[in-house]
């Protein structure tokens, strides 16, 4: 099973600033080890809601280094307002993750 | 007086004198007996390697704490002429090799490192260790700066006899020239071979190399 | 979920009924809405096709793009990138490693209270042009900045 | 003499150069330095580190949450960054990851040879327990300022005998810590040394360990670090948890005091 997200969402001024860190091995398909070449595997997509209605959607190649992070901000975010994450890799592996927005600290 | 009370008082008492009076830094003889132990204590070694852990005379000396600077002048004396005495030249007496071969090894950081017992083996013999700290060819921005910047070397020195000894030399034991400096003695050492240093020394010095362009 | 639209959309074959389903709630929105894959646009190897596949034939250089990434990355595995764009209704920024043997890393679509702004990580084999496309009011925006790859070395 | 001047001359204009040239490469490399730091994907350990610490575990099956790291059972908060220290139990100055191991050992009755035998993870793995389990222990520590005191007798012995192994040349590169830690503004190729002689470069030290290093894709420990530094000194292989590196660690942590602890850092 997919490992959990990191996502942090904070006010600044009038936007949610977020950042979230995936964990994900976002292999190329092409590194050889001792037992072969390792498959590509790696997030094709990632979307971001925020209450529940989409603000970022991220189509992704195997570019994209392992550990992925995804930085955005989201204009008239309040306080406890819901973030929501979803990736999907190219062997339909997925994973959702939501946090509330938090005030300016 | 209830004698549990005195004898509780006496055992603060004296508890706090143990922490706060008794403890304290060691004498440097004690320091030293220790950290050795520790040393040999913490490697695990094939006995044809603990010679990585030993001191030699003039590693001793260089090894002050705070640094060189804490050096008197007879032991600097000391550190350079026993850095003499160790200079060996190639059997050819040719000190000036090629300076392609120089310019590969100059890049190259590998060689004789341990990893769970296994000697590297490095192609071409142990790399030179010289881009690690030093500016080389112009333009180089992979390269340390621990050492002063190379570029230009020959350029600026010619490649007089006088030059080419002197680099040989620096090369095969910087000691010699400069006590306990923070170069390797790559030729003392055996990290390099005296054919090798003389590839590093036409590297440095050939109007041809890159590090002169 | 994806195979489930597809069907779906088969089915019916109406825009009027797949907005009344996402409202009753059939269908999560995120689904209904998610962009397909570019498939042709990461899996080609020369920037102009890249291009192509994003519609963007035609782009004007903008100094409303920003594109913040180092001058000298330490590790090509690493590259932090982020593109910041003050084009006023940014749709989409899409970041193109042009050295890379397929140069398109990645795209984001914005929609809803999304600013025109995203950062990442990227992986790139050597030094090169990195560069950001913008798409906004239907028209493209481009910007470049030069990173330096060295790598790390014998660690 | 003649010679002397000659190279002094030049030594000038060197100088120059590499002023020049390290200046430029600082300001290229600091903000791809500034925005792995932000968000650092070591961060994704700890959880992984708070799952492994409170799940009962090894053949006594028990949580780690009676571990004592100095500050009592169970108490976390803090204890990282006063580390190493003195412990009665085993009447040694111990670091972090010899304290865990201690811990996973005596408490939970596991098996010490085969902790040392994976503490150190491969590149891209999931990375050890003790990696997890070390950096979620300093996060309990992090916004607190470094204080590792001396007053028992073996913490002095062990700062000194630290303080005499910093300076300790052998090998064939002659390498002791200070040939590369001993002055500001070095680099080894690009990659930045620290000034572990000043405070400023010892309260680093103190206070970004464990770490996410970027070309392994893993959390690591003080433990690798040292053991990657002898490596490229061509030293033989350190092993796990020995007097050498908590001697080391007493050394530059006592000397890093008043740092803010904040981990994970992030090394290339």
């Amino acid at each position: 099973m997919a490992d959990p997200m990191k996502i942090r969402a904070t006010l600044k001024g009038d936007s949610a600033d977020v950042r979230i860190l995936m964990r994900h091995p976002m292999e190329t398909g092409t590194r050889k080890t001792a037992s072969g070449v390792v498959p590509l595997h790696f997030i094709q997509s990632v979307s971001v809601q925020h209450n529940g209605k989409n603000v970022l959607d991220a189509q992704w190649s195997q570019a994209v280094s392992r550990d992925p992070f995804l930085g955005l901000r989201v204009k008239g975010a309040k306080a406890g307002d819901k973030i929501s994450v979803t990736w999907t890799d190219n062997k339909g592996d997925k994973r959702t993750d939501q946090v509330a927005v938090a005030a300016k600290n | 007086m209830n004698t549990n009370y005195i004898k509780w008082i006496i055992f603060v008492i004296s508890s706090a004198f143990l922490v706060a009076g008794c403890a304290s830094f060691p004498d440097h003889a004690t320091t030293q007996q220790l950290s050795e132990k520790m040393v040999y204590d913490a490697f695990s070694y094939a006995p044809a390697h603990k010679k990585r852990l030993d001191q030699d005379r003039s590693q001793k000396i260089c090894s002050k704490i705070g640094g060189p600077a804490n050096l008197s002048q007879l032991e600097a004396a000391e550190v350079v002429k026993l850095a003499r005495a160790s200079i060996k030249y190639p059997t050819s007496g040719k000190l000036y090799g090629n300076w392609k071969t120089g310019a590969k090894l100059a890049y190259s950081g590998r060689g004789d490192r341990i990893r769970n017992g296994k000697v590297e083996k490095a192609k071409g013999g142990n790399g030179a260790l010289c881009q690690n700290c030093h500016a080389l060819e112009p333009g180089q921005i992979n390269v340390g700066n621990m050492g002063p910047a190379l570029t230009g070397y020959g350029k600026q020195r010619g490649n007089s006899a006088a030059i080419v000894k002197y680099t040989y030399d620096k090369i095969y034991n910087s000691w010699a020239i400069l006590p306990c400096s923070n170069m390797p003695r790559l030729g003392a050492n055996s990290h390099l071979t005296p054919e090798q240093i003389t590839h590093m020394v036409a590297y440095l010095l050939d109007p041809k190399s890159p590090i002169n362009k | 979920m994806r195979q489930l639209r597809r069907q779906f959309l088969k089915l019916t074959g109406s825009a009027g009924v797949m907005t009344a389903a996402v409202t009753v709630g059939l269908l999560k929105s995120a689904t209904a809405f998610a962009a397909t894959w570019n498939k042709t646009g990461f899996e080609s190897k020369a920037v102009a096709d890249v291009q192509k596949s994003l519609g963007a034939t035609s782009m004007t250089e903008s100094a409303d793009i920003a594109i913040t990434a180092p001058d000298i990355a330490e590790n090509g595995a690493i590259v932090p990138v982020a593109v910041t764009s003050k084009i006023p209704n940014t749709e989409s920024i899409s970041i193109i490693a042009e050295k890379n043997p397929f140069p398109l890393a990645a795209s984001f679509n914005i929609s809803g209270g999304g600013e025109g702004y995203v950062s990442t990580r990227i992986k790139m084999g050597t030094t090169s042009n990195v560069h950001a496309i913008v798409k906004a009011g239907g028209k493209f925006y481009t910007a470049v900045k030069e990173v330096k790859v060295t790598v790390g070395g014998c660690g | 003499m003649e010679l002397k001047r000659g190279l002094s001359l030049t030594a000038g204009a060197m100088l120059l150069l590499t002023m020049s040239l390290s200046a430029a490469a600082q300001n290229d490399l600091s903000v791809g330095r500034k925005m792995l730091v932000e968000d650092n994907p070591g961060e994704l350990w700890i959880d992984q580190g708070k799952d492994l610490f409170y799940k009962k575990r090894g053949p006594k099956n028990v949580s780690l949450e009676k571990c004592d790291f100095g500050m009592g059972p169970g108490k976390l908060e803090g204890a990282a960054a006063s580390l190493p220290r003195y412990f009665d139990d085993t009447d040694r100055v111990e670091d972090l990851e010899s304290r865990l191991i201690t811990c996973m050992t005596n408490l939970q009755g596991m098996d010490r040879a085969k902790i040392i035998k994976s503490a150190i993870s491969r590149p891209r793995s999931k990375g050890s327990e003790i990696e997890a389990l070390a950096l979620f222990v300093t996060s309990k520590s992090n916004g607190m300022k470094v204080n590792v005191t001396l007053s028992h007798q073996k913490e002095y012995d062990a700062y000194k005998a630290g303080e005499y192994l910093f300076y300790r040349r052998s090998g064939q590169t002659d390498f002791g810590c200070v040939q590369c830690h001993g002055e500001d503004k070095k680099r080894v190729r690009l990659q930045d040394l620290i000034n572990m002689t000043s405070t400023p470069g010892a309260q680093e030290v103190a206070s970004t360990w464990p770490a996410y290093r970027g070309a392994h894709y893993v959390v690591r420990t003080m433990q690798w670090r040292l053991n990657d530094c002898v490596w490229q000194m061509r030293l033989p292989d350190l092993k796990y948890g020995t007097d050498y590196a908590i001697a080391l660690t007493t050394f530059l942590n006592h000397r890093g005091n008043d740092a803010v602890m904040q981990v994970p850092g992030f090394k290339r």
